[in-house]
């Protein structure tokens, strides 16, 4: 095949830069995992876990997305094109790219990954279908330059076509064996490091390749720092939280308010061997929240459901159990730039308004204060499957109490849970649905998915106009559009009443030992871990710094200490209303 | 004296023995190997024998508290073993056992009252004041303090408590108690105390007894006639007074022979048996008696003895299981030489 | 029927262990008081006294506010209602209970989070969870359901044990080789795991948590009836039952059952503290009972994850082990008094 | 007495088949198995606290899995049959050897519980150590002092220690040993360093992670036993054997070790055999608390993620354990003392 | 107790009284017994069942189970020693090697979990120390062959068990006799036995003490054999002696009413048969509830009013005494 005429490549080299020039190279990063990983497949069963990011960091794709600037910034790909049909995307791939065990990387391996992932044997059935119905093919022009064809002409294509390869020399054929096969696999990648030694059960090690072929581009250079980036399994948040007061960890999350505001209170703090940041960004939030399921003739009624809404009082948990450190989520789709509607404010807690809807809806207060209406009282199941939240649905429970609304709390096995969700078995969903670059309601809201098990519209929200304004978003082209219709149809969704947002966190906050530096700013917008070693787009941006280490060690030794330190930074901080 | 009330022919009870791997019986005990006997009405059978030769089995089966292998016991005409479980209840009124240990057969639980009054619930008989009544009489009956009725047993001495248990054999007024070791745990003082009553009783309601026990003298006393038994077999059978004074079998003779006698002056050189009662899982061939036995001949190995009449005796009266009956002289026994000197 | 003087004497015997006695007057004042919890912790007034008449709010229906003339509908926060009328100087008064807070009231203060310490001010004598429940509130009535628990499943456990148990000693034979496979299996049966399972689907309450256990409690006590009955059908008490004419079930009821049953006295106090046990176990996992139930497990749970919070762990800790304690020196003692142990020494 | 016990041996296998065919069949009517999982996973949100940047593909949660895909799915895992048939076919492989593969970790059941067993060994024979060669002495201790102040206090421990399930204990000593006073580690069975020490080195440091661990194993097991050889030893010293003895003029303290001691072994012996699956299967509450990496660990993760072949398998390895030490049990038993037969 | 008509006292049991404490509060098992053995011959004691005859015998052996059974008065004079006062490790020399004492229960006297071999051995190693081991087990066959056990070598190995009760009690006699005692107490070594077995043993013992020339205290309830072996008689009460004679004495002429009770209460052979036998009324009182005067108060068809204060025992000559106040009036004896 030969390349259309008339491509007009592009690349970018102008961007900001966001790591620090004076970072330098060296120094072992302690990280601890709460499970062993079950696998080091990245396709395939239990490949989802939270480890997974670690080795995704480390393959990287044709191209990146800038964190700030949210362009296309290259990767792989020095240069790409757009095709005239709008289902095409064009790249050249850098020459220098290698994969770990020194072979270039080709166009042919970005081929094998549609091969790949299209295959039975991988066991991953949602990929198989995904690369199937999203991606049409991949064109191998010679083996620097390729083309990315998907089935549809679409919006924002390049998230949808920028392939990672796969290492067509490493797999070969697959067998029905793959799963197994392949589960402890150390399979070559592109990326900085390397699995170099890992015991199952207790510890995963990474280690930086030496000269990586991308060490020198633009986005990359000073960053991806540390020699080792060492995994440790230990089972318990508490223990891990021994064990960075030790040092024997270099990081901690303090995204929790008890350790951030607690906890942190100790020796390690206050005589500054350990800083604390607390870092804004500004990324999408998921939807986390409370989904009324309207098949259900409670929430039939919309005033009920707005009554609900009324009833939660998310303001309070927020204020006086989370610290008043989380945020009100306002509606499910916040944080993603234009697409979100900003108008849109969640129902506060209101006993007015409650008693207003539910006389409205025809309800009576029922002797024990529950609102009742021919013999049935306002008492619903929240279903939810993280221990972790009960803190904060107990909070809700008393509190609804007061508005004549009875919770009564069903926490289930993660995969119970959301069976009985996806089966539409429950009242009231606790849960938040992940995120993606560009907002997705067809799933959860459309009248196509509703009132059948297995699909994402746990609202079984099924309304006519929804579907219009849906189906509209999904056929438009042109962002402005899309972007109006998507703010028109989070109105429809508030209008509805379905959704009770409940909170978001749009920051980062972790200690850390005195010898981590970052940059200024810390951390880009889209970043979420200060130190994460190895994301292509946010990570490995600090380093270690060896003098400071040795400095902390004698004060350590000697008892004596620093200022302590706590750094705030708002850089990427947006304004938020009361909770 | 009535007629036969208790017949019981060719009893056998073998208790069986399970093992091997998949638990098939590989034997048994054979604790009563081919009874045969018969209790006239008011009269006490004697049944003597060494630990463990199946008195006891025996008693039971007549009961049919143990079901027997083979065999048939018939009491006032009726077969025991063939009753349904309605008409064996109501049969049990009428046969009663006296049991061995007077601290294991009352149930610790219950007061003496209610020990006493379970007879009444359980045949429904009178209200709930007459089975107290009844109670109260059966206490004054065996000579205790009716008082003692809200007592518990172990509070209660050795031979009242075995006072209890003839109280409890007699509420129903049976026709025939088998008295299992009555006496055997009690001191002598006390033991004779329990033969009056039991004597006194006899007479009074006309009770049949059959009456097991080891010791000689006690039997002796109590029994019109005695079978001694040897390995869960009969070998000799008679009136009380025949079967001391002219015992055939060379047991029954070493038997009579070991009682102590309570007298300095009549120490004597014993007849003894040696060795101990074999076991009556592999009972010995031929006459089971045989290897113990200081007249065993060699024919004594081989073939089974038979309950035959004892010689110069014909009428029955005198039945005895020893081949060589007839050939051998057993030495006098004492106690007769000083009976006799009185 | 008047106790045995069998039965007098142990209980005597029993007494003479100071050990066991005082144990047992501790747990059972500890139930006792703990059945009355309503009027010692909780977040209802003991009485209202409202413009010349009384209220009693601990036991009935829940007041709203409008009836003591404040402005809400829900349930009266007593607490305030008392500060309310002390500051109106109308004559009304509010007695609240020693601790008034409820198991599963949120206690929340502005500008401070929980859980909070313990404070004689507040009167939260044990401090705060980690939502602001009052830990000694949570600590009674979380008593309480493991208490009520474990006698519960005794009591299941002894029903199915004593039934089944009874049976197969009494009847033997293929009845009891059957059982005998059955509960061999059964005990096999790695039934935490089961229990595990069971409850990550369905949310357990009560009662069904009492049933789950039972399925696997049952064997260690039909086994021990099973013994016990299978020796006293040999008896001779027994057999003397029988030549009255006692039918099957007479003699096992009035007899072997009313005989085993003495055991069970001896078993039930370690029973009891198992069922305590077991189901701690089962919150401190999340296994056991739904949350916002008072539980131990869920405390301990909390506790352990707050360290710093050390007034949660401390007062879980001491309460499970005082209680625990007080059960086994009970058991200790039963045992002893059932069984006392000749002490034979020679010079 | 042969045949008793191969009878007991052949017994094993209708107990090993109604025990597996029950969990069998739980495992499979309950929901939650590898498929749900897959299904969840296709659609899973990450709900606890916190967002996070998209994965740079722009993959999103989307459309979940269609029946063809989800009957696919139970094909590999096998759940497509009928309960019965799979169970014979997972028998089968058991027969073999092969005890089938982890549906999380896809290894090998057999490698998983093997890399586990030299650590619940560890603990398991030490702790049997301890155990008897702390409640013998003390036992016999008690027996002799029955009701003296030494009996008095020793009973309020070793019941303090019964009351108080060993996880609780092992939070306590983990909390003031490990954290408030840092002179014990905080879990786990070796350092990170541990490789690069000297083998005195190595001993320390194990015995230093075993401390903690050891004492909460332990500790609930001191009364039974205690108690065990107390009673039995007491019941010895009363019997009439002690006193012919001691009428033969053998002093007291002989009498009891040379007769005494020897019968009150026998229910010591018994409860020999029943630990050998005790000592494997070990304690997942302390083993959660203390990272270790045992079996009981394995045993409840592999429950609560529902790695049902690793469930089935261990139980396969513990209750024929628990099966054969029963046997063990009496076997000991028989061979201790002359009286028992076994019909 | 002046010394009876044979010569040379061996034992001599002064006063003793031995109680147990109990939870019931203390129990005067023996009180204030004394009596004698002359060297070589045969001593009976026959009571009814817990009137201290097994408690006396274990008093003479300090072998009462400890912290409940105390001497709490009198002496057990022994080789010019006092048995109660001897110190524990001299006490020991003298159990088994020089006081030898035979159990009641056969069954559970012996050690279930060793050989008899081993159990007979072990005299020897206490008590005649220096015997090689082959000449240990020849003794111990030997001791063995004269008990009357057949194929005595083979029986060293056996357990307990595996024997039959008759030849427990033999290798219980084995293990008495094995030292040559001067003393042998049998306490009731038949009573569990059958009556053809127990006649076995009877001779045994008999036989056994007239070849070794050992005196010896026979413990028994069953007047025949007190008839049979003894030489001398001491008869018990509720804890106390209430007579003593030789024992054709006492057969012939029984002074104490209980003695003459239990005479009469025998059932005999030459009795008519199914006639009343003659009974002594009512039972023993309690240990706890003892009357204070005579013990046998509540029975004795003679007692009067003296009798609620405690008879002493009175010398009726020629070894003779009886506690009972029909017999003399003072209370000059006993002591
Ligand atoms: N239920 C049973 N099962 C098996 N064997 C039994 C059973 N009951 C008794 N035997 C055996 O049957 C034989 C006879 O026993 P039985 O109790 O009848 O003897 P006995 O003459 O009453 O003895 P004793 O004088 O000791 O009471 C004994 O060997 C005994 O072991
Ligand atoms: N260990 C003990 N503890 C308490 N009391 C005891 C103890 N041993 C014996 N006695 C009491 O001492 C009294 C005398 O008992 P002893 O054993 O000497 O009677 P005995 O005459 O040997 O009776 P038997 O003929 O039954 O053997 C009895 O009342 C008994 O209850
Ligand atoms: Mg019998
Ligand atoms: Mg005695």
């Amino acid at each position: 095949p030969h390349l259309p005429s008339g491509l007009k490549w592009l690349s970018n080299d102008t961007d900001p830069l966001y790591a620090a020039p004076e970072a330098v190279k060296g120094g072992s990063l302690h990280l601890a995992l709460l499970s062993f990983p079950l696998t080091f497949r990245v396709v395939g069963p239990d490949s989802n876990g939270s480890f997974r990011g670690a080795i995704l960091g480390n393959q990287l794709s044709l191209i990146g997305i800038h964190p700030n600037t949210e362009h296309i910034v290259p990767e792989l790909a020095t240069h790409w094109a757009f095709g005239s049909d709008k289902k095409t995307m064009y790249f050249k791939l850098n020459p220098k790219a290698r994969w770990s065990d020194g072979r270039p990387v080709t166009a042919g391996d970005f081929a094998y990954t549609l091969e790949f992932m299209r295959s039975k044997k991988i066991i991953a059935p949602w990929y198989n279908d995904y690369y199937s119905r999203e991606i049409e093919r991949v064109i191998v022009y010679d083996d620097r330059t390729l083309a990315v064809v998907s089935t549809k002409a679409q919006p924002d294509l390049y998230l949808k076509l920028n392939l990672t390869p796969t290492p067509r020399h490493f797999y070969g054929r697959l067998g029905d064996d793959f799963v197994r096969r392949y589960n402890w696999k150390i399979v070559p990648n592109t990326g900085p490091y390397r699995i170099t030694r890992f015991s199952k059960g207790r510890s995963i090690v990474f280690a930086r390749k030496k000269n990586w072929w991308g060490r020198n581009l633009r986005y990359f250079k000073h960053r991806f720092n540390v020699d080792r980036v060492i995994f440790r399994v230990i089972r318990d948040l508490n223990i891990q939280w021994e064990y960075f007061k030790k040092g024997k960890l270099d990081v901690f999350g303090l995204t929790m308010p008890k350790y951030w505001h607690e906890k942190s209170k100790t020796r390690v703090f206050e005589k500054g061997y350990v800083q604390r940041i607390w870092f804004f960004n500004d990324t999408q939030q998921p939807a986390m929240g409370m989904w009324l399921n309207q098949d259900h003739a409670i929430f039939a009624d919309r005033n009920v459901r707005y009554a609900f809404a009324h009833g939660m009082n998310v303001g309070k948990v927020i204020r006086q159990v989370l610290h008043n450190d989380y945020y009100r989520l306002e509606n499910g789709y916040v944080g993603y730039g234009a697409y979100s509607n900003r108008r849109i404010r969640a129902r506060r807690f209101n006993l007015q308004k409650v008693a207003f809807y539910m006389h409205k809806a025809g309800w009576h207060r029922g002797p024990d204060g529950i609102w009742a209406k021919n013999g049935r009282r306002f008492s619903v199941v929240v279903t939810y499957g993280f221990a972790g939240h009960t803190p904060r649905l107990v909070v809700l429970k008393e509190e609804a109490k007061k508005a004549g609304i009875e919770l009564r709390l069903e926490k289930l096995d993660m995969s119970a849970a959301f069976k009985k969700i996806l089966e539409k078995k429950h009242d009231v969903a606790w849960m938040g649905w992940s995120t993606s670059l560009r907002p997705q309601f067809w799933e959860h809201f459309h009248s196509a998915n509703a009132h059948k098990p297995q699909t994402n519209n746990i609202t079984n929200t099924d309304d006519a106009q929804m579907d219009r304004l849906i189906d509209a978003y999904r056929n438009s082209l042109e962002a402005k559009e899309r972007i109006v219709l998507s703010k028109k149809i989070q109105d429809r969704i508030h209008a509805i009443g379905a959704f009770v947002p409940t909170f978001m966190v749009p920051y980062v906050r972790q200690a850390f030992w005195r010898w981590w530096r970052l940059p200024t700013p810390p951390g880009t917008r889209h970043t979420d871990d200060l130190f994460a070693p190895f994301d292509s787009a946010t990570g490995g941006l600090f380093w270690f710094d060896a003098a400071r280490y040795r400095e902390t060690a004698r004060a350590r030794k000697k008892h004596t200490s620093f200022a302590p330190a706590t750094i705030i930074d708002k850089t990427y901080r947006r304004e938020v209303p009361a909770p | 004296m009535h007629g036969v009330l208790l017949e019981v022919e060719n009893l056998r009870m073998h208790f069986p023995i399970y093992g091997g791997i998949l638990r098939r019986r590989i034997g048994s005990v054979r604790a009563v190997d081919g009874v045969s006997l018969a209790v006239s009405g008011g009269e006490t059978l004697g049944l003597v024998g060494e630990s463990g030769c199946g008195k006891t089995t025996l008693g039971r089966c007549l009961l049919k508290l143990y079901t027997p292998t083979s065999g048939t016991v018939r009491f006032d005409g009726q077969d025991v073993l063939k009753l349904g479980k309605g008409a064996l209840r109501r049969l049990r009124r009428q046969m009663q056992m006296i049991f061995q240990d007077p601290f294991e057969s009352l149930d610790a639980r219950f007061t003496v009252g209610d020990i006493l009054q379970e007879p009444f619930d359980i045949h429904a008989i009178g209200t709930a004041d007459e089975r107290r009544q009844r109670v109260a009489n059966l206490l004054a009956r065996v000579g205790l303090d009716p008082a003692g009725m809200t007592r518990f047993p172990h509070e209660f001495s050795g031979g009242q408590r075995q006072r209890i248990g003839i109280a409890r054999a007699i509420a129903l007024a049976p026709r025939l108690i088998i008295c299992d070791e009555p006496v055997s745990a009690l001191d002598v003082s006390i033991q004779a105390q329990i033969i009056n009553l039991l004597l006194d009783l006899q007479k009074e309601m006309g009770l049949t007894y059959v009456f097991i026990a080891h010791d000689l003298s006690v039997v002796k006393h109590v029994a019109d006639r005695i079978a001694v038994m040897y390995l869960g077999k009969i070998v000799e059978m008679a009136d009380a007074e025949s079967l001391y004074r002219s015992p055939c079998h060379p047991y029954t003779h070493a038997l009579i022979a070991a009682i102590p006698v309570p007298d300095p002056a009549q120490r004597r050189k014993r007849v003894l048996l040696s060795g101990d009662v074999a076991s009556p899982i592999h009972p010995p061939d031929g006459c089971t008696f045989h290897p113990r036995c200081p007249f065993a001949a060699a024919r004594c190995r081989i073939e089974r003895p038979e309950l035959r009449p004892a010689p110069g005796t014909r009428d029955g009266h005198h039945l005895q299981a020893c081949l060589r009956a007839a050939e051998i002289r057993l030495p006098a026994l004492h106690w007769l030489k000083r009976q006799n000197g009185r | 029927m008047r106790l045995s003087p069998l039965t007098i004497k142990k209980i005597r015997r029993f007494k003479s262990i100071k050990r066991g006695y005082w144990s047992l007057i501790i747990f059972a004042l500890m139930v006792t008081l703990s059945l009355g919890a309503e009027l010692l912790v909780n977040r209802r007034a003991l009485i209202v006294h409202y413009q010349g008449r009384y209220y009693f709010p601990v036991y009935g229906r829940m007041l709203p506010g409008k009836t003591f003339g404040l402005d809400y509908n829900y349930e009266t926060n007593y607490r305030k209602l008392a500060k309310v009328f002390a500051s109106r100087h109308a004559g009304d008064w509010v007695l609240m209970p020693v601790v008034p807070y409820g198991p599963y009231e949120n206690d929340l203060k502005p500008n401070r989070y929980p859980p909070f310490a313990p404070s004689f001010a507040d009167r939260h004598f044990l401090g705060t969870d980690t939502i602001g429940r009052d830990v000694l509130a949570r600590l009674v009535y979380g008593f309480r359901i493991a208490v009520f628990f474990s006698l519960a499943l005794l009591a299941a456990n002894f029903l199915i044990g004593v039934s089944i148990g009874s049976a197969m000693g009494f009847w033997g034979g293929k009845f009891d080789l059957f059982f005998q496979r059955i509960i061999e299996i059964w005990s096999n049966v790695p039934f935490l795991y089961v229990i595990i399972i069971i409850s990550s689907i369905v949310v357990p309450n009560f009662f069904m948590l009492v049933v789950i256990m039972a399925l696997f409690g049952w064997i260690s006590i039909t086994w021990t009836i099973r013994t016990m009955a299978y020796k006293e059908k040999a008896r001779e008490y027994v057999l003397a039952a029988r030549a009255m004419g006692a039918s099957d079930l007479r003699i096992i009821f009035r007899h072997i059952i009313p005989n085993t049953v003495a055991i069970i006295v001896t078993f039930a106090p370690f029973a009891v503290s198992s069922g305590i046990i077991s189901l701690t176990s089962l919150d401190y996992l999340g296994f056991g009972l739904p949350p916002p139930t008072p539980s131990w497990g869920e405390l301990l749970q909390q506790g352990w994850a707050n360290l710093d919070a050390w007034w949660i762990v401390a007062s879980v800790i001491v309460a499970m082990v005082i209680t625990l304690l007080t059960v086994t020196f009970i058991g200790e003692a039963v045992r002893e008094a059932y069984d006392p142990r000749m002490h034979t020494t020679y010079e | 007495m042969t045949a008793y016990f191969i009878r007991r041996f052949v017994l094993i296998i209708p107990t090993f088949l109604g025990v597996t065919v029950l969990v069998f069949a739980i495992t499979r009517l309950v929901p939650g198995g590898p498929v749900e999982r897959m299904i969840a996973q296709a659609q899973q949100a990450r709900s606890a606290a916190g967002g996070s940047l998209p994965a740079a593909g722009g993959e999103t949660r989307s459309q979940p899995l269609s029946d063809e895909q989800i009957q696919s799915l139970k094909k590999y895992y096998g759940f497509d049959k009928p309960v019965l048939v799979s169970y014979f076919q997972w028998l089968g492989k058991v027969l073999t050897g092969d005890l089938g593969v982890s549906t999380r970790y896809y290894d090998p059941v057999w490698d998983m519980i093997r890399d586990r067993i030299p650590i619940s060994l560890l603990f398991g024979v030490t702790s049997l150590f301890l155990i008897y060669g702390i409640c013998i002495p003390l036992g016999i201790a008690k027996a002799v002092q029955h009701k003296s102040h030494f009996d008095n206090l020793s009973s309020v421990l070793v019941f303090a220690g019964y009351a108080v399930p060993g996880w609780v204990v092992g939070i306590l000593l983990l909390v003031l040993f490990g954290s408030v006073w840092e002179v014990f580690p905080l879990g786990g069975v070796v350092s990170e360093d541990f490789e690069m020490l000297s083998l005195a080195a190595k001993i320390f440091d194990v015995l230093r992670h075993m401390a903690l661990p050891l004492i909460a194993y332990v500790l609930g097991s001191f009364a039974v036993m205690t108690f065990l050889m107390k009673n039995t030893l007491m019941d010895s010293l009363s019997s009439d054997y002690m006193r012919t003895a001691v009428a033969k003029g053998l002093s007291f303290k002989s009498a009891v070790f040379r007769h005494a001691f020897r019968n009150s072994l026998i229910p010591i012996a018994t409860s020999f055999g029943n630990n050998i699956s005790v000592i494997l299967s070990g304690s997942f509450l302390i083993e959660k608390v203390f990272n270790i990496n045992g079996m009981g660990l394995l045993g409840y993760e592999s429950v609560v993620e529902r790695d049902y072949p690793v469930v089935l398998g261990i139980l396969v390895i513990s209750s024929l354990l628990f099966m054969v030490g029963n046997i063990l049990s009496d076997i000991c038993v028989a061979l201790v003392d002359p009286r028992v037969k076994f019909e | 107790m002046n010394t009876t008509a044979a010569g040379e006292i061996i034992l001599d049991i002064r006063h003793l009284s031995t109680v147990f404490k109990t939870d019931e509060g203390r129990l005067p098992a023996v009180t204030d017994v004394s009596f004698s053995l002359g060297k070589g011959r045969t001593l009976g004691l026959v009571g009814e069942s817990g009137c201290g005859k097994t408690v006396t015998a274990l008093s003479i052996m300090r072998l009462l189970p400890q912290p409940a059974g105390q001497i709490v008065a009198g002496r057990i004079l022994f080789d010019q020693m006092d048995l109660v006062r001897l110190p524990a490790d001299r006490m020991r020399r003298v159990r088994g090697g020089r006081i030898a004492m035979i159990f009641q229960e056969p069954m559970t006297a012996l050690n279930p979990v060793q050989p008899i071999g081993r159990q007979l051995r072990e005299m020897f190693l206490l008590h005649a120390g220096g015997l090689s081991p082959a000449a240990m087990r020849r003794r111990c066959i030997d001791l063995l062959q004269r008990v009357g056990i057949p194929e005595a070598q083979r029986r060293l190995e056996d357990y307990p068990h595996q024997i039959s009760g008759g030849m427990r009690q033999r290798v219980m006699i084995a293990m008495a006799l094995s030292v040559a005692p001067e003393i042998l107490i049998a306490d009731e070594p038949t009573t569990a036995l059958d009556v053809t077995v127990q006649a076995q043993i009877l001779a045994l013992i008999d036989d056994l003490q007239q070849a070794e020339g050992m005196s010896m205290i026979f413990i028994t309830h069953d007047l025949g054999v007190i008839a049979e072996i003894c030489d001398d008689v001491v008869v018990m009460y509720a804890g106390q002696v209430v007579e003593m004679a030789s024992v054709t004495r006492l057969f012939r002429t029984p002074r104490h009413p209980y003695t003459q009770g239990l005479l009469a209460s025998i059932p005999r052979l030459e009795h008519p048969a199914k006639s009343r036998l003659e009974t002594i009324p009512g039972m023993v009182p309690g240990l706890a509830e003892m009357p204070a005067g005579c013990r046998f108060i509540n029975r004795c068809p003679h007692a009067f009013l003296d009798c609620k204060t405690p008879p002493p025992l009175v010398d009726l000559g020629d070894g003779h005494s009886a506690r009972c106040f029909l017999y003399g009036s003072g209370r000059e004896s006993g002591a």
